[in-house]
């Protein structure tokens, strides 16, 4: 376990390498030029060269991705060009709302999408799965800044069950989890019955009918664990997908994470920012991806940690 | 006590012709019809949409608003009502349609194969091959899928080819990830084993064992992938590095139109029906063509 | 004038406000802030020896008592307020208003407002690194500075009421470094009590403000991170007093419409003119005539109609509160007609084709369309570049990057209220360089040698003729046409029905959304 | 063991009078819908159970037994297959018409089923102890404490070592055997009033087979179940049954007691059938005759040297391969063309693994060759045509075949890989070879999962066949035929080697089949051979005492001849997982004449 955990961080932290060289090579090629930025209209040529110079953003790139390597190293993402605060500031302060949010939308994805998949699989066919399966393409197709301000609008407005937007308390996190889970939903439960019909037809749930079982059994005891491990191979990739609902729904419900953060620095071409968004959430997704692949060997014993 | 009693089923000759195409049992089923007719007229819609209404899509007509420079409504004139800029929305979503079929299907459709592609070699070759890929899907991974196409976008110069070659490139990753781990799988059954023993070359093993039984994943992930590129394409023009205004494509109508989904829903409702109904006759098309390829599912109706 | 006549007797003491922001506030460091969330925050919190009555752009001193102006124009005395305390509780001096222009000035602080202070004496050697004092600026005593200029600048005065010369304490600079900006002590009427990264300030009410009886409010909350239609959402359920961003375009009409909402918007002028930049250096924008044929070509009632008449029509760079703007003025009439006869005349009756850009936040595309259009009605097929606004400004800095800018979004809102800030970096020689804010690559250099010519009138009793120096500046430039101006956005802001004060400082020219010093709440006992 | 002490909860029925049958089928017709229609697979079968009886259903492979037992299980896959006429009754309830609901109360209650498959029938995620605790969780109230002992009970029952602490294994960690024995436990624990067993043994060797069928007997002396058995094997039918079904093509053919369908059988199929049971002692008289008393030439097709198979498994502190499979350990043989050499011996010694490693299908240590050709450094070209020579008949035909293809295309691929023949021809030659192993030309429409478990294993023969390869090698090919099929079959496999001299390797734990067909045998034991001979020389003259041990335990197809007890294992069968440089003795072989091959020492 232990041997295992040290490979797969080292194979962790070569990935986040690979992410940090591709990102930075990317943001270098942008036409965009920070400086001008920072050095505002009245600037002139000699103040931006001299700003320049100071950000060190007339090195070549080699040298500018190795100071920036080495600064990593030592927890240092930099300085914001626009905010002028440091990014790991920013980021340590908007973090864990993030990932917050994506555990509740983890939690309303896997909570509706599951139970979405697991009827749909065993009505097949029918009436029920038919809607579930309309259901589901809306999670997918609706725009999430749509269904946040009409989910904001009916149960924080009209009812008036949560805050109109906040952080703070379990329900402030109801509608932006369920805001964000939509999509995944949509996902999970198509994925989830193609995964439950096909273990439906497996000879072990034979078996366990003929033992006598309850539906219920059945479903939750034999099929769902079978069902769910490429479910849970999921988790690791959505955490990726879920930066691009992040940037909205944390706008729409006013939630302090770091889509924000990077939205505004993609606006503005804060690279600092963007880079050291770009390296945590890398970090998130392969710890997501880990904490999956940990998991799955619980959940099927043939698996083992390789 | 009985008498052996003569097999009917051995009297039978050689079956006529059994095999009904895949084609012909696909229009059979009424469901599948319905999506192959969405499809066709959202196909028809997006080629013909010059002649099928009276209106330029970027004609913005002066009583295509309100005095108060609002949006108008569906009626009579406008049948699906107009944009912000006095557009006719019908027209819009229609020519839409080209932008985003090339986004929803075609873009979509590479990313697939991409990602089918190296999530099958990666699968089926141990090995250093299949590490290499595999590490490489795992980097290609870890970017935030937003993120990298902001960035790959905006280093090249916008357009619509471009962007459909952004969201192929970031959309692979996860399709090849899940086709990886059933390939690994499938590689470990003994029917492939048993390809091996007749001299099956790795082509056909890859392509006529493993790939049909990838089927349903592939239906299930392309289908989907189709609202979730077309909406990424939206966010791309969003920030500027989608297709430009005014070429309309629906996630961008959606996009530009959000925030006035109170008070102009049809700018929001109908593309993004277009959508849905879109991903829908997919999806539809995709189940009955996967019971279909599935032999243990027939005898359904 | 002292400051304490300008106490509202209505006024009351106490009480506590929400704002709220849609983007983080990024610093309120006075020599980096240029953000409009952050730049009235920062007039609260710090002062400038100058300043404007509140709701106009009448300038006053502020922690200047009264002031000096040689009668060449080029030294300027200023005699300090006594007894104004920093929040750390130190008493302010001169010596503190040498070390902010010194610093502000420096290319190490990297101001973005560094260029304001290049009259000033010594501004060379600083802005090279060669020197770390500005020799123009000196403490005569405690409480007397003497700033010398190398030339005579009529606009020093507000130089010296922006924010990049407000005064900071060299104590607390030092201490913070870097973060000066995180943890601001200035002299202002608030003082930070509390910042939550990404998601709230907290303004506290300076008890030792210099200003008698200033600021009313107790406690202002910014909320960051707030979409504005929910903001508006907020208001409209009182959990808000004002939103920062404004009224949502989407949600204006809805607004409007509604008799007891509308009662609590409060309009007013900006100093903004929205136009449309043609890259002079460009063909074919460098035929005059062609230049000509848009800036007729465009529908600018249709434009303003867009954004529901949130805007008048322009005609002219200046806006039309803005000394020098030209009322006779009668600009280039829309005519489709005429403006393709213009271009037949420049040898392109069948048009062109050229590129548009703009920046991508809404209503900004929606106005380039429309522009698009009426240029397509004169042959002249533009296609559209909506893109990020530091992509249009790297594109605007390029000599051949864009021959077209609409510049909504990144419009020109002044910095001060004088007619020559609209001209110097948008439209003068200077800022037509490589990396530049001047996107028509305009460069009279005869314009240039009058606006210097209208800048050295430094005489207050002269502003007259000096605006209309402007006003002719501006109006050869309309001649020769660099840009199409379209309009001039007015300002709608909302307030809940408990905020008190005169309407004029909800649309304080310079403190936007409002000037959080002089507003109060009607609902404290 | 007392049957008080399991309080059964009223279910659907009420218990079953003495004298009345606990069952009884009437006029079953099953049917399943294909491609092109409904037909029936099972019509108009009638049968009773009585209580404490043993009834045997054998007869042709795709006859309609597991559908039958299906069936009475309410159990038929959906949603091709549903009963379309007649009545199941267990005691006074019709099982027909009993909704889903009540049905479930009688499943592993009332009536407990083990089927064909061992191997997929088992919950993989699962430890084996939920498994069994849940099965009597559901019908009993006992709590859980007791339910666990119970599970314990049930292991230690069926004799699975150590009961207590397999609870928490998985069956991936279990031998075939020993799943197999899970099933039956998880079968009996509720001391079902019928138990019906789909080929219980098929799927083990002869020493495990023996040991399950022990246990059965014993269960059903103890709570006097009433069993249906349903096999093949007409030497378990003469072991087991009381009374005997034989079925064809979905019908019964005829029934009565053991006794008297073994000597007066009233129909000819019966006759068939038993004429076709092979019988140990008699092979050589039914034996081809070919005259290849001397292997004079050295054809040899295949010659294995001192061959290596060896799995690593990781695991431990640092990930690292710490122990390891000695699946094969330096056996050498080699196959003359014309030849039928067999490998036998019991679960995991390593048949299997020699197969693939002749197949080339796992890595190996040692030379193999094939027609002369060292397998080792090949080019792709003549990789495929050694392929071409060798060709392999998987021991477990499901698994074997793409579900996802026509059984016709399947037999037709060989063909298509190597370019041989046109469409027309292929198609053609395909009928022939379905013919030849007794299927219909109107099957080769249909998918793997539309047929029984024998007819699978011939497809699968016909595939091996279509490329008329030298050598084929045959794993466990016709363990799960019907007698009067496997012997078509095993004439089938005579004829071709008399006709193209194809060599065999033939695996198989049925050693009245292996004395059938076999020129020469092999015993392997722990993954090294321990005797090897000619066939008369191992049957006629067992030197080793493990070789004797197998030929003891096969049940002898004769009702009269009935063994009271099979031989119990003492122990279960060794490992062959040893640490890392902890390689296993090689055993020396000794030739104690005419070529016959002992080890030197006996392994005890
Ligand atoms: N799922 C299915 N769909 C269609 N036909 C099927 C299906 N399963 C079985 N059959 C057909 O039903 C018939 C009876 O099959 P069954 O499995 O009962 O045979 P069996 O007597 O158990 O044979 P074996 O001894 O080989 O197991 C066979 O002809 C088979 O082809
Ligand atoms: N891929 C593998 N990895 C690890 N161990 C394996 C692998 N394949 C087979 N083994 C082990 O090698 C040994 C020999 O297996 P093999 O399948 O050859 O047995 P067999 O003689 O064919 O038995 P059976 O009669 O049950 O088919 C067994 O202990 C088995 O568990
Ligand atoms: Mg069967
Ligand atoms: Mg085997």
């Amino acid at each position: 376990m232990i041997a295992y955990l040290t490979r797969r961080l080292i194979q962790a932290a070569l990935i986040l390498l690979g992410v940090s060289l591709i990102t930075f090579a990317l943001l270098y090629l942008l036409p965009a030029d920070p400086v001008r930025q920072i050095a505002g209209r009245s600037a002139t040529p000699q103040t931006v060269e001299s700003i320049r110079q100071q950000l060190g953003l007339d090195q070549p790139f080699a040298v500018q991705y190795w100071r920036y390597l080495t600064n990593l190293v030592s927890g240092d993402l930099g300085r914001s060009y626009i905010q002028r605060s440091e990014v790991s500031e920013l980021i340590v302060a908007r973090l864990p709302a993030s990932l917050l949010l994506m555990v509740g939308a983890i939690v309303c994805e896997l909570v509706i999408g599951l139970s979405m998949g697991l009827i749909a699989a065993v009505k097949r066919g029918s009436a029920t799965d038919q809607a579930l399966m309309v259901g589901s393409f809306i999670g997918v197709s609706a725009p999430q800044f749509v269904v946040g301000l009409l989910l904001l609008y009916v149960f924080a407005v009209k009812l008036g069950w949560f805050p109109i937007g906040g952080y703070g308390t379990f329900s402030h996190m109801v509608l932006p989890s369920l805001t964000l889970g939509i999509l995944g939903a949509g996902w999970y439960s198509r994925m989830m019955r193609s995964s439950m019909i096909d273990v439906l037809r497996q000879d072990y749930i034979r078996t366990a009918r003929a033992k006598g079982l309850a539906q219920r059994a059945v479903l939750f005891g034999h099929a769902l664990p079978n069902a769910i491990l490429p479910v849970i191979a999921m988790i690791g990739i959505d955490i990726g997908m879920f930066m691009g609902g992040i940037v909205v729904v944390e706008s729409v419900f006013g939630w302090p994470g770091i889509g924000q953060l990077a939205w505004q620095a993609i606006q503005r071409v804060d690279i600092p920012i963007i880079m050291g968004v770009t390296l945590v959430s890398a970090c998130a997704i392969v710890l997501g991806n880990l904490l999956a692949d940990i998991v799955a060997p619980f959940i099927d014993p043939r698996i083992k940690l390789r | 006590m009985t008498s052996p009693i003569a097999p009917e089923i051995s009297a039978v000759a050689v079956p006529a012709k059994a095999r009904a195409g895949v084609w012909r049992r696909l229009v059979r089923r009424p469901l599948a019809l319905t999506g192959l007719v969405i499809i066709a007229i959202t196909v028809a819609g997006a080629l013909l949409a010059p002649y099928l209404t009276g209106y330029d899509p970027n004609e913005q007509m002066f009583d295509g608003l309100t005095l108060e420079g609002a949006p108008l409504p569906p009626s009579a004139t406008f049948w699906l009502g107009t944009d912000l800029l006095g557009r006719d929305l019908l027209t819009r979503i229609l020519h839409g349609a080209r932008t985003s079929l090339i986004i929803g299907i075609v873009a979509n459709g590479a990313a697939l194969l991409i990602g089918t592609l190296v999530g099958i070699t990666a699968g089926y070759f141990r090995g250093y091959v299949g590490a290499a890929l595999m590490r490489f899907t795992d980097l290609m991974m870890a970017f935030p899928a937003l993120l990298l196409a902001i960035c790959l976008a905006a280093v090249f110069q916008p357009s619509l080819w471009i962007v459909a070659m952004v969201i192929a490139l970031v959309n692979w990753v996860q399709t090849a990830r899940i086709v990886f781990t059933e390939t690994s799988s499938l590689a470990e059954r003994e029917f492939i084993d048993a390809e091996r023993t007749i001299g099956a070359g790795t082509a056909r093993i890859l392509f006529r064992h493993i790939l049909p039984h990838l089927l349903p994943t592939i239906i299930v992930w392309g289908t989907l992938g189709i609202s979730t590129t077309v909406l990424l394409e939206a966010t791309l023009s969003y920030l500027g590095i989608g297709v430009q205004p005014p070429t309309a494509s629906w996630g961008n109508i959606i996009f530009e139109n959000q925030t006035y989904f109170q008070a102009a829903p049809w700018l929001v409702f109908f593309p993004g029906a277009a959508i849905l109904a879109l991903a829908l006759a997919f999806n539809l098309v995709g189940d009955a063509l996967r019971d279909i390829l599935d032999p243990t599912q027939r005898g359904r109706a | 004038a002292t400051a304490q006549e300008t106490l509202d007797p209505k006024a009351k003491q106490g009480g506590a406000i929400t704002i709220t922001y849609k983007d983080d506030v990024a610093t309120l460091d006075p020599a980096i802030g240029y953000d409009w969330q952050n730049w009235s925050m920062i007039k609260s919190l710090f002062d400038g020896l100058m300043d404007y009555e509140p709701g106009t752009t009448t300038l006053r001193p502020e922690l200047a008592e009264s002031y000096e102006i040689s009668p060449d124009g080029k030294t300027f005395t200023f005699k300090l307020r006594k007894g104004v305390k920093f929040h750390n509780g130190r008493e302010m001096t001169a010596d503190d208003v040498k070390y902010s222009l010194d610093r502000v000035t420096n290319p190490k602080t990297q101001s973005p407002g560094a260029g304001f202070f290049a009259s000033i004496n010594g501004y060379d050697d600083v802005a090279g690194g060669k020197s770390e004092s500005l020799a123009g600026v000196t403490v005569v005593d405690p409480s007397t500075v003497r700033i010398e200029l190398s030339r005579p600048d009529a606009t020093f005065l507000h130089v010296m009421a922006i924010n990049f010369s407000h005064v900071v304490p060299r104590e607390e600079v030092e201490r913070y470094g870097a973060d000066f900006g995180k943890h601001p002590v200035g002299t202002g009427a608030y003082k930070m009590a509390e910042w939550t990264l990404g998601q709230r300030l907290v303004f506290e009410r300076n008890a030792d403000y210099w200003h008698k009886g200033l600021p009313y409010i107790d406690k202002i909350t910014f909320e960051i991170g707030q979409e504005p239609i929910v903001a508006l959402l907020r208001l409209q359920n009182g959990e808000v007093d004002v939103p920062g961003d404004g009224i949502p375009p989407a949600k204006f009409q809805e607004v409007m419409a509604d008799p007891e909402q509308k009662a609590r918007v409060v309009e007013g002028g900006q100093l903004q003119t929205g136009y449309v930049t043609m890259n002079t250096q460009m063909p074919p924008f460098d035929n005059v005539k062609v230049r000509q044929a848009v800036n007729m070509a465009i529908n600018k009632d249709r434009i303003v109609k867009l954004i529901n008449n949130r805007a008048v029509p322009a005609n002219q760079p200046l806006p039309p509160s803005m000394p020098g703007y030209d009322k006779a003025f009668a600009g280039y009439a829309y005519d489709v007609d005429k403006a393709k006869a213009l271009l037949g005349e420049a040898g392109h009756p069948q048009g062109f084709e050229t590129e548009l850009f703009v920046m991508n936040t809404d209503p900004n595309p929606r106005i380039a369309q429309a522009i698009q259009q009426d240029l397509a009605a004169i042959g002249i097929k533009a296609s559209i570049q909506s893109l990020a606004q530091a992509n249009v400004i790297a594109a605007g800095g390029e000599k051949g990057g864009a021959p077209m800018i609409w510049s909504g979004g990144m419009a020109w809102i002044a910095d001060f209220p004088d007619p020559s800030n609209f001209y110097g970096p948008i439209l003068g020689c200077s800022g037509a360089v490589q990396g530049g804010w001047n996107w028509a690559w305009y460069c009279n250099k005869e314009l240039d040698e009058k606006a210097a010519a209208a800048d050295s009138i430094v005489d207050p009793a002269k502003a007259e003729e000096r605006a209309k120096l402007w006003g002719e500046i501006y109006a050869k430039v309309m001649a020769d046409a660099p840009w199409a101006p379209v309009f001039n956005e007015q300002r709608f802001t909302m307030k809940s029905p408990r905020m008190g004060g005169d309407d004029k400082l909800y649309v304080d020219p310079v403190h936007i959304p409002i000037n959080y010093d002089y507003v109060y709440v009607n609902d404290v006992q | 063991m007392n049957a008080a002490t399991h309080p059964k909860q009223a279910a659907g029925a009420p218990a079953p009078a003495a004298d009345r049958p606990v069952l009884d089928v009437a006029g079953l017709t099953i049917s399943v819908r294909g491609e092109d229609g409904e037909r029936p697979v099972v019509s108009d079968l009638s049968f009773s159970l009585a209580r404490g009886e043993t009834l045997c259903i054998a007869g042709e492979s795709g006859s309609g037994k597991s559908m039958t037992s299906l069936a009475i299980m309410a159990l038929l896959p959906q949603p091709q297959a549903r009963i379309s006429a007649g009545s199941i009754r267990l005691g006074d309830t019709d099982l027909t018409s009993l909704d889903e609901r009540r049905m479930r109360r009688i499943r592993g209650n009332r009536i407990a089923m083990i089927f064909q498959e061992p191997m997929t029938s088992l919950n993989p995620v699962l430890s084996i102890g939920r498994q069994l605790v849940e099965a009597i969780e559901a019908h009993t109230g006992v709590s859980s404490a007791e339910s666990r002992r119970l599970a314990i009970e049930a292991l230690t029952a069926v004799r699975i070592p150590e009961a207590e602490s397999r609870l928490k294994q998985y069956p991936h960690e279990l031998s075939g055997g020993m799943r197999q024995r899970v099933m039956i436990a998880m079968a009996l624990a509720l001391k079902p009033d019928v138990l019906i067993a789909d080929e219980p043994t098929t799927a083990l060797d002869v020493t495990v087979q023996g040991e399950v069928l022990e246990l059965l007997r014993d269960l059903q002396r103890q709570h006097g179940t009433s069993v249906i058995l349903i096999t093949h094997d007409m030497g378990v039918v003469a072991e087991m049954a009381d009374r005997v079904i034989i079925m064809r093509y979905g019908r019964m053919v005829e029934q009565g007691k053991v006794a008297d369908i073994f000597e007066r059988p009233q129909v000819d199929y019966t006759r068939d059938l038993l004429a076709a049971v092979p019988r140990m002692g008699t092979g050589g008289a039914r034996q081809v005759p070919t005259d290849k008393a001397e292997p004079s030439q050295p054809t040899d097709v295949a010659v294995a040297r001192d061959l290596h198979v060896r799995f690593d498994l990781t695991g431990g502190f640092f990930g690292r391969v710490n122990r390891r499979v000695h699946a094969v350990e330096g056996i050498s043989f080699s196959i003359a063309a014309n030849e039928t050499l067999s490998l036998v011996g019991e679960s995991g010694c390593g048949k299997s693994t020699t197969a693939k490693a002749l197949a080339g299908l796992v890595p190996y240590h040692g030379e193999l060759e094939i027609g002369g050709r060292n397998l080792k450094g090949l080019g792709r070209e003549a990789r495929k045509a050694v392929r071409r020579d060798v060709q392999m008949i998987f021991q477990d035909p499901y698994a074997s075949l793409d579900p996802r293809m026509r059984v016709g295309d399947l037999v037709a691929e060989p063909l298509v890989i190597h370019d041989i023949g046109t469409p027309g021809e292929r198609t053609e030659r395909v009928a022939a070879l379905f013919e030849r192993v007794g299927l219909s030309v109107d099957q080769m429409e249909r998918y793997p999962h539309e047929f029984s478990g024998g007819q699978r294993q011939r497809i699968c023969i016909a595939r091996a066949l279509a490329l008329r390869p030298k050598l084929i090698i045959a794993d466990e090919s016709v363990s799960a035929l019907d007698v009067s099929v496997q012997a078509r079959v095993l004439q089938l496999l005579k004829e071709l080697q008399a006709e193209f001299g194809v060599a065999y390797l033939f695996i198989s734990h049925d050693m009245a089949v292996v004395e059938n067909i076999s020129d020469r045998v092999a015993v392997m034991y722990l993954g090294q051979i321990v005797e090897m001979g000619t066939r008369d020389q191992i049957f006629s003259n067992p030197r080793h005492p493990y070789t004797r041990r197998l030929i003891e335990a096969v049940p002898v197809p004769d009702p009269q001849r009935r063994r009271a007890r099979f031989a119990r294992m003492e122990r279960e069968i060794p490992s062959p997982v040893r640490k890392l440089g902890d390689a296993p003795r090689k055993l020396v072989l000794a030739d104690v004449g005419g070529g016959h091959l002992v080890a030197e020492s006996p392994v005890s």
